[in-house]
């Protein structure tokens, strides 16, 4: 398997092809725009939460395979966990594409571990944070702008 | 074509990247230096290093003579009519905010309109905006045709008896479009409107004769013609020099300083305050003597054979289309890959050892205006080779294979 | 003293002039570079070479890598809080004109004065003349003593309700001054006052903590602290920088443009327009490292006892004045000789392959104040010795010799 | 005889020590104010002619061996030259410190030879220069300041 196979995994493609959750949620309790005004990279992220749980979720907009797929997986993954968990995994994975880390926490990554590659390719780290930056930031003290850039 | 044995001067085509002899295309955003002219700035900072313009003793009258000697290279290479027209600056970016403040505060009155085109680099859009905002003018903009030409008519309606300043590129950097600069420059002047051209992408590429275009200003940056970081020059005329304000201010360009009054040297010394960039002057009044050693013709007549090359071979791939197809064009091809985004595009190339670059290429109205996020694009210099090019194409057929 | 293998990294050392080995003096105007800055930067452009921010191969991302290690290490270098405090420009005097510009334009109203010394370079002078004159404030001038020290207590006075900013020097470079910059930070931040520091003539003599002196703005350039020529830092305070607007615009430095409106990126990135110069950041880096390992003590302890015997030898010569005498000053000395003008003076050292500097050192004021056309200037860095001031001395009585 | 020694003549240093014509010529015809302000060199040149000739001439300021004595030995050859003769030594003289020229030239400049040494610092010769210049301004169309930087 090339290098740029071992990043391009199969699900990837898949979720990059045929993204779930991609649409407009409107009405939903809070959103952010994430851009990479290098790239191009450009998504919206709309959540939809009580108290204390991401009751629904869902993203639109367009970029590349890495950044597309991850808001897809994100998405399928955040669905019914509660905020504090959800903050959680941001933190693992953005941990996960950037350095090396714990096998329990990888573990804690379900097949978000898909993902691992990308810290091979720092120029790419910031397509795979874009939504998770976003999130933060949706669920965060302001909702609004964020860039990866 | 050129002799192959031009990459021996530059042994970074050596390096290897993820298994593979560099393939290096991305000769738009930097080029490559020659050993020559990392040897002379070597030279110079081993065994010459002095400052400039102040010293009476002999290493410093060398070192300002080296300096004088690399200006007297580029006038001659850009066939300026005075010595004192070339200006030494950081490179395009400093070269055109140098004229949009010191020309144009005092030359562009409220309610006049800067001209530019739909094909710019940022470097030559945004620093008119903001004169446009601190001055009360308009920016106007010029469309460009769907093949990345300047629509050439609609550039010359644009003209008006309020038009201060048309400011365009020589070539742009995004599309590889060669403009009819003379001919924009002739009928700019005719109606006596004055010209800045943005030759980053010009330069070592094609002959530039400022004199010929009769265009005010001409600005680029040694980086891109195989020339030191950290250099650039503006030519502009010395009419218009010697009766413009200094951009920045400091030691070497003043004539008197009192606390209560400053005045200010001729031009050059009034618009380079400051130690200058030294050794980075030595390298590129090295670069310019090894251009014209190869000669523009050639370089011209090599990069063009790739161009074509390119073009026939990436035309046969499937899933892909050429942004940017104008009659005159340097050796600059930008293009899209059905359902592949770019920035996979160019991550999937560098695992095959090719560098391109891949997005908006500091030019994002001019992406919007035709409709792409972004493109991956691969530049062509002295020393590419026809063999790089199957490389692409090969390359091209990997990501296609991967991501579809 | 530093062990004397020191000069081996410097082989300009062993250049011969005038049929002398040479003996250079002109330390204030520019530095030497050791081999290892040279060779960095040398195998920089020779292996590593790409542009820097926007290449996703790998070349580019190494490039991008080295930068941001370079700005580490200034951080680290000056002791500041965030390495987006470190902005990459020309030089100290860009480094002044920026500050000038953006925060002087935005933040300094009307009436407002700016409070300088009376021992300033151009650099630190001319640029707030024309911000004044731009924007109607007034130009304080604190004066010095006649040792050269700074009157503080007439400079603490020049601090009222209307001061908006002081700018001021680290060390004279004129006269060696070493001016008290805590107390005076401390003063004026008392005050409210934002503060500048010219620190050209401190790096690399003497510890720089721009937390301990909380200063806004700290300007320097890499060619007077033994690194390459083209390239300098400014320091500014995150909170200042992250509401400053941006001073030259083109690419690299924007979030989005239209050509409607421009939104710009956050600090450092909002100052740095346009391609870097890569391999001189690059150079920065290798130099500052180049300095930890000798360490800042041991050059200010060699550097002073250098100083202290020139002071003791001099002052044996008849018809020989220094001009500066602070008690805290760095190694540098003015001096006049009586009825030989210092022109004259600076001829004959240079036959005798001493390179020392004479003129009014860019500080046209500090002579008037001095009451001097011109002094002669010897000032010393880590490779000099003492035999070198030994041939100083011998040489000034050669032109005694000859002209009296 | 060392280098500086070849440079610094002992007529040289005599017009040095001891400057003829040294004064403001009050009234005047001509007059220009030299200066270098990187060096500090900074002198007037005062001139008396009628429409041929120079019937009087002084000059008066600051500044180095070089352009102090440059100025004194230049007033003492110009008195009561026809203006044209004059700005022929000029020529002569100002060729003569920055590159080498022929024997006859050389001979035309009488005592002013001393200063040939001059073009071989290059440092130097705009202090040789700057009264000539200074004389070159006040005979020209306009009268008023020059500066050899
Ligand atoms: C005290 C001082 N400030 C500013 C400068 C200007 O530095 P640069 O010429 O590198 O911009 C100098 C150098 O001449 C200096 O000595
Ligand atoms: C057409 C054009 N103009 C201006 C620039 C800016 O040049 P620099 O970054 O060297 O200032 C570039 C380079 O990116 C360019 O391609």
């Amino acid at each position: 398997m090339s290098r740029s196979q071992q990043l391009y995994e199969a699900m990837i493609l898949d979720h990059n092809k045929k993204p779930r959750n991609f649409s407009v949620m409107d009405p939903h309790t809070h959103s952010s725009h994430g851009k990479n005004p290098l790239c191009g990279d450009d998504f919206y992220v709309y959540i939809s939460c009580n108290d204390t749980e991401i009751e629904a979720i869902s993203f639109i907009g367009q970029g590349c395979a890495i950044s597309k797929s991850s808001g897809s997986m994100m998405t399928e993954m955040l669905k019914g966990l509660p905020i504090q968990e959800a903050l959680e995994l941001k933190e693992s994975f953005l941990e996960m594409v950037s350095t090396d880390i714990s096998p329990e926490k990888k573990k804690s990554l379900g097949k978000l571990k898909v993902f691992e590659g990308v810290k091979d390719f720092p120029a790419r780290v910031k397509c795979a944070a874009l939504v998770w930056r976003a999130l933060e930031d949706a669920l965060g003290a302001k909702s609004g702008e964020t860039s990866t850039e | 074509m050129l002799n192959p044995n031009i990459r021996k001067q530059f042994p970074v085509l050596k390096h290897i990247e993820n298994g593979h002899e560099l393939v290096y295309l991305d000769n738009t955003a930097t080029t490559h230096k020659p050993l020559r002219v990392i040897e002379r700035m070597t030279k110079f900072y081993t065994h010459q290093n002095a400052t400039v313009h102040r010293g009476v003793y002999g290493l410093s009258q060398s070192a300002t003579d080296y300096c004088e000697e690399a200006r007297k290279k580029v006038q001659t290479f850009i066939k300026a009519k005075h010595e004192e027209e070339i200006i030494f600056v950081k490179g395009t970016t400093e070269a055109i905010n140098l004229v949009a403040e010191s020309f144009g505060r005092f030359h562009l009155k409220k309610g006049q309109e800067i001209l530019i085109t739909e094909m710019e680099h940022h470097a030559n859009i945004v620093p008119w905006q903001q004169l446009c905002i601190k001055h009360g003018c308009t920016l106007q903009v010029a469309p460009i045709k769907d093949n990345g030409e300047l629509n050439l008519e609609a550039w010359k309606a644009g003209i008006n008896k309020n038009t201060g300043l048309v400011a365009f590129t020589h070539v742009s950097n995004a599309l590889g479009t060669t403009n009819p600069v003379q001919e924009m420059c002739d009928f700019a002047k005719a109606a006596g409107v004055a010209v800045l051209i943005d030759g980053a992408q010009a330069m070592s590429h094609i002959e530039v004769d400022v004199q010929a275009l009769n265009c005010d200003f001409y600005a680029f940056s040694a980086h891109k013609m195989h020339g030191p970081t950290g250099i650039g020059v503006l030519y502009g005329k010395h009419e218009l020099l010697k009766i413009m304000p200094p951009y920045q201010t400091g030691g070497d360009m003043i004539d008197v300083v009192t606390f209560e009054k400053t005045t200010f040297a001729v031009p050059p010394a009034r618009f380079e305050p400051g130690t200058p960039a030294i050794a980075e002057i030595i390298g590129l009044g090295e670069t310019i003597d090894f251009l014209t050693e190869i000669g523009l013709n050639n370089i011209f007549h090599h990069e063009h054979t790739l161009l074509n090359y390119a073009n026939i071979k990436l035309k046969e791939i499937k899933g892909l289309r050429i942004i940017g197809e104008a009659k005159e064009k340097n050796a600059i091809v930008s293009f899209v890959l059905d359902d592949i985004h770019p920035h996979d595009a160019g991550t999937i190339l560098d695992t095959e050892g090719i560098a391109v670059r891949v997005g908006h290429h500091c030019a994002q109205p001019l992406m919007k205006r035709l409709e792409v996020p972004a493109t991956i694009r691969a530049s062509f210099s002295m020393y590419n080779t026809l063999e790089e090019v199957d490389k692409l194409v090969a390359g091209i057929k990997k990501i296609q294979g991967i991501m579809l």
